[in-house]
């Protein structure tokens, strides 16, 4: 159980030095909403509109010059991070974004691996977020094709007793997220990739869960596309990644359709551009981009490994302490297999918005509601959880005060 | 505690007490309302005799303001004429979107007042609306079946 | 012809700051493409991050609450700016989304006045910006619709002579830029839209070159969607703008499907929120909502009538300057009726991008190539032109300084 | 001036009297490049003979430096074999993406290397590729033509 020193990292991150209701500190446990960013990632965005602010690709002045090395720097730096070629990295405005930019392609594509019709299936999850869900149920509207999913198990788990039934020839795409956002469950992905290779899909994988908090290597993974966004891992709001196998991206066609993602155009048609270009309509969000690099060079100097134990660390002690206060209940693994640091729970007698209010008063943030997972909250009989998700600037302390201000909770709303 | 101003002893009594709860049989319309953001549900029977609010039933899940904020409702509008119940509605609005600035009046609103923190809270007044605007809806689907 | 005080103006923009090849100033002559940004937006940006970061929408803690209220209070500020509503304000990355988020819901919605087929036509012009015509060709493409197009006088103006053949009960979208980025052209807007209007079709604007330079109120154009980016108005990269009438708006079905955008959601089907909240997949780019809001606010403290008319005097200035210049062409308007400060133009015996190195050399930034308009460059038989565009740290020493590049360029290559 | 390695006097000599320019009659095959970034276009022309570049013929628009180095390609691929060609290539396009740190072999690139400067502005070194683009498409192309 190794922490990382979290009062260094705290000293990077200005948000901490606000002072929140009744004076209390910040207990920021809604990381898996979105991340604080620290200074450097602030810094980095300055820098490109203080030095090098121009559109990129399109001028051959200086500052265009510098502003297309620092955006192309950008993209070989989340290339490097995830152990991928430069020209299979696609900047979007989030993960939402990339995973429409899969689903739309795909039907613009309409061809080879891509063409789905009537008999086809794409195959998800009851656990998936809903940017992993909506994109698809819109595509099988308007191919004709059909939705299938792995259940859920009572203890968070993604049920895989039945993969060979749901796995199949008629299978397309495979869509699964790699952490929940709701249960903290790491799912199996090279074990179900290699199977649906077999079968020949798709896999896309929502890696939003996964890329900010543990090494992601999509050379190894076996999957296909991988997306995220730049907001939950220490990186600015506005930008988000969508990694594709290069034939796959050669094969596809765009999403976005305007300037810099051209090679001819006439009145009445046009040509491509190559990947990635082809799939970047546009100016770019380029500050946002150089504020992500800037983000993983942050994350990569502590180590992802290091991040993820750090985790780790502060989830085991968290399920330890919240499981001693009476009346709660976890929602999701209990234990620290294949899991990570998301953790909901429900509150007898004290529904999730009111418990969130009282932890407030503390200065705990922590999110209420479904998550953006309403299938999963109707599984588990709730309207919703409370959950409480980690990353580097927490330590103990943090989830001392999260047991503390449950119990006070309960005391405000006379709950034993 | 600032809290306090949101959580008042009989918003807390409305939720562990909630009136006109548990759907009636006899309806003249039945709406359900969500609050996309977290979840919160309601099923409402609205009973109309012409133009009066003969009765409101409901069921759901949510916080102690929504369920609250119902309850009150639900007994505020009873007997009432519809349009009477509407501006009771307006007042209601009124306060929710008042950011603290009032208090509401107790004559109009009743229990209601009760809820005048939550306009404090911006992230809960979505809340507090949420059984009010199913009746909204519902009062005028009723309105439109009754003049059939 | 009144000026703005530049100095003053120039020293918010710490970009001014930078020396340049040579140690040469900066001249930028590139607003077109992308503006420079002022501290005050930077600091705007920054002040989200570290006073009020979280997800919007999502939360009722303390900081979701303060993230909620200054994403919503950067919808006020645009909606104020384009005198329209709020809920009538879609986020989006940039005008490129915004136009394609059209074209993909006018197909997702396929009823009433979005139905597109055969027969059908959607109307452009040979102006067009490649964001606001290949959307356009391949709506046409999925719906069977035909393009039909305006063309382009020698002077550089809309040819509205065939309007009564190009616009019929058949036009179901006009799409027109307000203002051209490669001639400076203002195009007349109200009176193209009321014909629209007549025929029953949709009218939507691309905005990206006047709502950065001249007041523009929505509510009196008489069109139905307006699109714009907000780095070209000193906003951040990341952030661009939809506006469109409410009653279209709540007619339309989404584009981005993902969080937020719903209002309940099962396994196979979900439902929609209303507007503008509808077309807002994700948790969205707020950290560059809030930065545009404060850009606005910027532009509006001078005054958007002052900025246009320091743009139409820097503009007299320029062209009367660059036509003292032997073998100088300009190509587009010549005076000053219904122009903007874009300024594109030829020079003989040097290619553009001949040019743009020599005057990078002085510190002049100026753009050339095709300005993603190239049906237009066809049109006037140029393989791309040089273009120099205005905004309001632009004063007249600037444009003495291109003129004098010029020259120095004509000597460097020895054309005469 | 900085500017005065991009624009070497060799460079604009080809500029002014470009060799090889205007497409022959005679062709094994034909190929069209674009720079998407400027809007410069190539078509060039190539006549094999079994192996060898009998013939390469070209016309288009573009700056001096697209210009320049389309003229010094087709001079130096002409009469050589394709795989020879090549090879000139591989040097050439080692040279732009040096950044400036190497000069470029003369022996292989002969006035090739009076474009080294270009190596240090980022922005055109995809000018001077355009031309040795197009040849290297239509030299594969071509080899598979004179197969069958
Ligand atoms: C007229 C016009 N339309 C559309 C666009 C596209 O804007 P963006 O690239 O910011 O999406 C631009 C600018 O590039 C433009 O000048
Ligand atoms: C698992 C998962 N997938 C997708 C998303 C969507 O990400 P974004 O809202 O940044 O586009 C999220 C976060 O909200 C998530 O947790």
């Amino acid at each position: 159980m190794t922490l990382l020193d979290v009062a260094t990292i705290k000293a990077d991150f200005p948000i901490f030095e606000k002072k929140m209701r009744n004076d209390a500190r910040l207990v920021y446990l809604d990381s898996g909403a979105t991340s604080q960013k620290p200074r450097q990632v602030m810094a980095a965005e300055q820098y490109f509109y203080t030095h090098q602010n121009a559109a990129v690709h399109r001028g051959s002045h200086l500052l265009a010059e510098e502003a297309s090395a620092a955006y192309e720097g950008a993209r070989e730096t989340v290339a490097a991070f995830l152990g991928a070629k430069s020209d299979e990295i696609i900047f979007t405005k989030s993960a939402t974004e990339s995973l429409n930019l899969l689903a739309y392609s795909f039907s613009n594509s309409a061809t080879g691996r891509f063409a789905l019709g009537v008999g086809d299936e794409i195959l998800l999850s009851e656990m998936e977020h809903h940017a992993n869900l909506i994109p698809w149920q819109q595509l099988a509207k308007r191919t004709g094709a059909t939705l299938k999913w792995f259940e859920v198990t009572p203890d968070g788990r993604l049920d895989l007793s039945q993969i060979d039934q749901l796995l199949s020839a008629r299978t397309k795409i495979v869509a699964l997220t790699h952490q929940s956002n709701v249960l903290g469950t790491i799912n199996p992905i090279t074990e179900i990739a290699k199977k649906a290779k077999e079968h020949g899909a798709l896999f896309v994988l929502d890696a939003c869960q996964s890329v900010p908090h543990f090494a992601t290597d999509v050379s190894k993974l076996g999957v296909d596309f991988v997306t995220f966004s730049g907001h939950k891992m220490l990186g600015p709001t506005g930008i988000g990644v969508l990694w594709g196998r290069s034939e796959l991206l050669a094969a596809m066609e765009p999403f976005l359709f305007g300037g810099s993602m051209i090679e001819t155009v006439t009145m009445e048609s046009a040509t491509w551009a190559p990947a990635p270009r082809k799939f970047e309509a546009g100016v770019p969000n380029m500050a946002q981009a150089v504020g992500l690099a800037a983000a993983i060079n942050y994350l990569e100097a502590i180590g992802m490994d290091k991040v993820h134990e750090h985790e780790v660390a502060l989830t085991t002690y968290a399920l330890e302490g919240l499981q001693t206060i009476k009346g709660l209940t976890i929602i999701g693994p209990t234990n620290m297999d294949s899991r990570g640091g998301v953790l909901s729970f429900a509150l007898d007698g004290i529904h999730p918005h009111d418990g969130c209010q009282v932890l407030d008063q503390y200065g705990i943030a922590v999110r209420t509601g479904h998550h953006c997972a309403w299938p999963l909250m109707r599984k588990y009989g709730v309207s919703g959880t409370t959950r409480a998700s980690f990353y580097i600037y927490n330590d103990l302390a943090d989830i001392d005060a999260l047991v503390t201000g449950i119990e006070a909770t309960k005391k405000y709303f006379k709950v034993s | 505690m600032e809290l306090d101003s949101l959580y008042q002893e009989v918003i807390l009594d409305h939720y562990k007490h909630p009136l006109h709860k548990g759907l009636s049989a006899e309806k003249t319309v039945q709406v359900h309302h969500v609050n996309p953001s977290c979840g919160d549900e309601i099923t409402l029977n609205l009973l109309l005799e012409g133009d009066v609010v003969r009765d409101v039933t409901w069921d759901g899940v949510g916080c102690s303001i929504s369920q609250a904020s119902c309850s009150i409702m639900s007994d505020l509008v009873h007997g009432k004429s519809v349009d009477h119940a509407l501006t009771i509605l307006e007042s209601f609005s009124e306060l929710m979107s008042s950011k603290g600035s009032i208090t509401g009046d107790e004559e109009i609103l009743e229990d209601g007042v009760a809820l005048a923190g939550v306009s404090k809270f911006p992230a809960r007044v979505k809340c507090a609306l949420l059984g009010w605007m199913a009746f909204k809806d519902a009062a005028l689907q009723g309105r439109n079946e009754e003049k059939k």
